[in-house]
């Protein structure tokens, strides 16, 4: 499928998507509330079959935290990012999508160790490198740290 | 049958399987003052060479006149990763009484450096190189640091400039 | 008394395998709780060497990051590499020299069939044969000393930078990598007759672990560890880079997905890559090593992703640039962490010593999880 | 007093009769007992301090390494180096451990090692005690060891421990079986249990050369189920050091660790000894019948040689094993014991005993 088809496939999916192409990678931009029933069409789609996510990152935009997926289908061979703007910087929230593909269960919770974002109906919410004490997220921008040696 | 016939192949085979993988360590214990591929390291210390392109530590090679070339201009400072270098220079004022910026130590943190040799890449006048040293163990930290350029070392003066 | 005996039957034995553990490759704790022999589930505990690379990149400047890169994956350091220079060069467009891209391809391989003779050796030593981890050891100095000629170091190279190699190869390169070739092929053999074909060993793998071909899929288990479940992962074939597109070679597949075909595939890449260099090492045109490069690399604004396959399966790194000369963000995806959380679906309802087996066979490297 | 080193006889009747005529019967015993006691201590320690060594340097060999090379030619005073340290180390003692278990754990491991010495025959004339039952009595006596490592495993009060002896007890009920039966076969052949009189009754040929088949499968049997019974590799599961980190001896250290190491190196010792007496003769010289030149050049090499030379033999075999073979696991030990090793046992057992019956086996 190219990327033509692709985009109007998600905007059947959901028509409020931002669909970007030329970039590297085709990428789509939802809502956060969005995001779960649109991965959901996404990954059991007979035309997208997206079931190959791989990979998952948090980013801190300064003003805002964001996510973004990387999906691949094993057998159509296409690619497609979402990028997802969490609403709130203060109390950041997403829907899982670990019941869709399973690998994002430690992502989800590398997201939300280092960045913050909590993820709804996650199975395992927990810190997953760092202590459970751990003051503040390490990925954030404005996380300072007494400790570092080299400037 | 066809059960019993399985249990005697199985075991058959499973036997024949050991016995080859007993035939590997037999042959290397009876062959082994030749086969045996440990280094006698302390012992070859004085015949052990280490490749030319060794990382072992950087180093400031100096020439017989005791002159390297360093500039103290700072880059290799700038490109460690790991704040490994400092470099630090001292004004001098030469005879036609201008002012220039000359290498006064050249501070090298082994202890904190990761061996990535952006420093030697970046140096424009190659004033840096890896060395063959690779014994760095030390009993206190402090003797991580170690000052690459000789006392009393000077630039190399380039001929025909002047 | 029934009370008492149902009750101690229904109870969990708790057993804390790591953080020092001879079998968990390093500072990795899995909480298992076990009914007998029985592994009932798997709780990995990560983090204890977590240093926050991630972090560090975003004060480093591209050809700094590499340092660090090597320090992820430490057994495929040139891959990872090979993975951010080739980021940079492509979000620059900048065109490398035919030379580069030989060298670069045959020392991934290399340093691919150097990780997997690791992975033997522990593999071998995790089922209780410390012969095959010597045998393994062995073998690999020959990949050691055929680095440390050309590039100085022995596990971490620190050899690719953007825009091509720190210095050329050493003029024996070629003959070094042929003389291994051949006598690599010779004791590969060898590795069978010692413990492929040993029927503890089969017996001990066989049909134990088995990761079906959608969960590796969903999990993300790339590498031979997701080949050995049929799952097609190889990037080198599907997502071609370098001169994968130029030489011929198989992807290994088998589709029991037991730790035996986890096992075999490994064995068989190691045959691949050994015909891949024989493919490119005659033919390594003259040329520079190295494009020149700004000082000063300054990515355009962007996000970029680059996909490499590492010796353990995928390798991603995302870079997030504002244009300034260090990255904004970077997110480095390890193969080992999907890898790894694939573990309790794996090994649940198996003994002790198959988990041990199929931890082995999924051959995780702690660096590479804690990042 | 004549001292032969081809028969000992004389000699210990020399020291039993030279006692005699000095002091009463009772303090004759006590004497001779604590000869006995300090020979066979000083043989264990120099076996076991060896054997150690051995190992060592065989495992090195075979793994392309050059093994201890450091203390003495050789690195020959390795082992006693380690002795000293483990002499020297800390006694850690296991909080909410069962103190008496796991204090007197190691000593029964040792002790029935001890015990089992004393029925071999190392040489014509040289042994502690000649039962008429000695089979049964060292089968016996070896089986006691498992309760050692099952009350270490259990007193430590550490996880990995009681995993590891509760591995070790399914393993040594069930491998006892084999142990019992392949010699049984033996016992059979020869038509005695005393350990002298089987020596004797191979001057013509070994028991392994005699016994046709049902003798060879029953050493290949003895074999596996003794390795198995000394809890060396591939069937250490007890220990077993990469899943358990160190078995039942997780928790022990200094001299207490060392008593459960050099037992085990002991009992691979005197498995490995009554395979060479029950098997292969014992000190008994190599003999093949009609060859009378051959015959007597072989019996010029002393017993004792013979009787070391053919433990060495056998020990380097189960060393191989350990150096080559993966570890089992629990089941699959216990299916190799049940479902292979024991049904053919039992038929090598009627084989044995027709051959027997038939008269077929001079």
């Amino acid at each position: 499928m190219n990327n033509e088809q692709l985009t109007a496939k998600i905007l059947s999916f959901e028509p409020s998507a931002e669909v970007k192409d030329g970039l590297q990678y085709l990428t789509a931009t939802v809502a956060f509330d969005k995001l779960h029933t649109l991965a959901k069409s996404l990954r059991e789609s007979k035309d997208t079959n997206f079931d190959y996510l791989f990979c998952l990152t948090g980013m801190d935009y300064g003003d805002s935290l964001g996510v973004i997926y990387y999906l691949e289908s094993t057998n159509l061979k296409h690619q497609l990012v979402l990028k997802i703007v969490c609403a709130d910087k203060e109390k950041p929230v997403l829907d899982t999508v670990c019941d869709i593909w399973k690998t994002a269960e430690f992502l989800e919770r590398e997201v939300f160790d280092l960045l913050g974002i909590d993820f709804n109906n996650h199975p395992d919410m927990r810190r997953i490198f760092l202590e459970e004490d751990w003051v503040g997220y390490p990925l954030r921008k404005d996380y300072s740290d007494n400790n570092i040696i080299v400037k | 049958m066809r059960g019993l016939i399985n249990y005697f192949s199985g075991m058959f085979n499973g036997i024949i399987s050991l016995v080859k993988g007993m035939g590997v360590t037999g042959k290397y214990f009876f062959t082994s003052p030749v086969t045996i591929v440990t280094q006698q390291y302390p012992e070859n210390r004085k015949t052990l060479e280490m490749f030319d392109a060794f990382k072992g530590e950087v180093t400031m090679p100096h020439n017989e006149n005791n002159e390297h070339k360093c500039t103290a201009c700072n880059i290799c400072q700038i490109n460690c990763p790991n704040g490994s270098i400092e470099v630090v220079s001292k004004d001098v004022v030469n005879e036609e009484g201008k002012k220039k910026k000359e290498l006064d130590k050249h501070h090298y943190n082994i202890g904190m450096c990761s061996f990535c040799g952006l420093c030697i890449k970046t140096c424009p006048s190659n004033a840096l190189a890896w060395g063959q040293e690779f014994e760095h163990a030390m009993f206190t930290r402090n003797k991580f640091v170690k000052t690459l350029n000789n006392e009393g070392s000077k630039l190399i003066q380039k001929k025909g400039v002047e | 008394m029934a009370e008492i005996i149902q009750d101690i039957q229904e109870q969990e034995y708790l057993i804390n395998m790591g953080p020092q553990h001879p079998s968990t490759h390093g500072v990795l704790r899995l909480v298992l709780s076990l009914r007998g022999e029985t592994v009932l589930s798997v709780q990995p505990h990560c983090g204890y060497i977590h240093r926050g690379i991630e972090k560090m990149c975003e004060r480093l400047t591209y050809q700094q990051i590499i340092h660090l890169t090597d320090r992820l994956d430490y057994l495929s350091a040139h891959i990872n590499n090979h993975a951010v220079c080739m980021l940079v060069e492509n979000a620059l467009g900048v065109e490398l020299p035919e030379r580069v891209k030989y060298i670069r391809t045959i020392m991934d391989e290399l340093a691919r069939i150097a990780s997997h003779q690791l992975w033997w050796c522990s593999f071998g030593m995790d089922l209780g044969a410390l012969t095959a981890f010597f045998y393994g050891l062995r073998d690999r100095e020959p990949i050691l000393d055929i680095f440390e000629e050309s590039t100085g170091g022995r596990l971490i190279q620190s050899y690719y930078t953007p825009g091509g190699l720190m210095k050329d190869i050493h003029p024996g390169f070629q003959k070094r990598v042929k003389d291994f070739i051949k006598m690599f092929r010779k004791k590969i053999n060898e590795y069978d007759q010692l413990l492929s074909g040993n029927v503890i060993m089969t017996q001990r793998t066989q049909g134990i672990g088995i990761l079906t071909e959608e969960e590796a899929i969903s999990f993300g288990v790339t590498g031979p560890s997701g080949r050995g479940s049929g799952f097609e992962c190889d990037i080198r074939k599907h997502h071609p880079y370098s001169l994968y597109n130029k030489v011929e070679f198989k992807e290994i597949l088998r589709t029991e997905g037991d730790s035996f075909a986890r096992y075999s595939v490994r064995m068989d890449e190691m045959r691949e890559s050994l015909n891949i260099i024989e493919q490119l090492i005659d033919n390594i045109p003259a040329g520079d090593f190295s494009v020149k490069m700004k000082p000063v690399i300054k990515l355009p604004e962007g996000e970029y992703y680059q996909r490499v396959e590492a010796a353990r399966g995928e390798f991603g790194v995302f870079i997030s640039s504002k244009g300034e000369k260090y990255p904004y963000r970077v997110k480095l995806r390890s193969p080992n962490f999907s890898n790894l959380s694939a573990l309790h679906s794996i090994a649940h309802g198996q003994k002790i010593a198959d988990l041990v087996a199929i931890g082995a066979s999924l051959d995780y490297v702690i660096p590479d999880i804690d990042r | 007093m004549e001292f032969n080193i081809y028969d000992f006889t004389s000699f210990t009747k020399w020291i039993d009769e030279s006692l005699n005529a000095a002091m009463s019967p009772f303090w004759v015993m006590i004497t001779e007992m604590a000869i006995i006691g300090v020979a066979i201590l000083a043989f264990y320690a120099l076996v076991g301090l060896f054997l150690v060594y051995a190992e060592r340097k065989v495992c090195a060999f075979m793994q392309n390494r050059v093994g201890p090379n450091r203390v003495g030619p050789f690195g020959i005073f390795q082992t006693i180096a380690d002795l000293l340290k483990l002499l020297m180390k800390e006694l850690v003692y296991i909080k909410n451990a069962d103190k008496l278990l796991f204090n007197i754990a190691p000593f029964i491991v040792i002790t029935a090692s001890f015990l089992a010495i004393a029925a071999i025959p190392f040489a014509k004339g040289l042994h502690a005690i000649d039962f008429n039952i000695g089979i049964f009595y060292v089968v016996a006596v070896s089986s006691l060891g498992v309760i050692g490592i099952l009350l270490a495993g259990w007193s430590s009060n550490s996880k990995y421990s009681l995993i590891g002896a509760m591995r070790s007890g399914a393993q040594i009920v069930s491998y006892e079986l084999s142990v019992g039966l392949s010699l049984i076969t033996m016992v059979i052949l020869s038509g005695s249990m005393q350990l002298s009189t089987i020596v004797e009754a191979q001057a013509n040929g070994w028991f392994i050369f005699t016994g046709h088949i049902p003798a060879i499968i029953a050493f290949v049997i003895y074999m596996i189920a003794a390795t198995a019974e000394t809890n060396r590799g591939p069937f250490d599961l007890a220990e077993a050091e990469s899943e358990l980190t160190a078995g039942f001896h997780t928790e022990y250290s200094g001299i207490r660790f060392a008593f459960f190491f050099l037992a085990e190196y002991m009992n691979m010792f005197i498995v490995a000894s009554i395979a060479a007496t029950i098997f292969w003769g014992g000190w008994m010289p190599f003999h093949v019948p009609g060859w009378e030149g051959f015959n007597t050049v072989m019996d010029y090499i002393p017993p004792f040689i013979w009787y070391i030379g053919k433990t060495a033999v056998i020990i380097f075999i189960m060393m191989l094993f350990k150096w080559t073979f993966p570890r089992l696991r629990i089941d699959q030990l216990l299916t190799l014991e049940w479902k292979y090793l024991l049904p053919i046992n039992l038929f090598n057992v009627v084989l044995m005993a027709f051959i027997v019956l038939m008269g077929w086996h001079w």
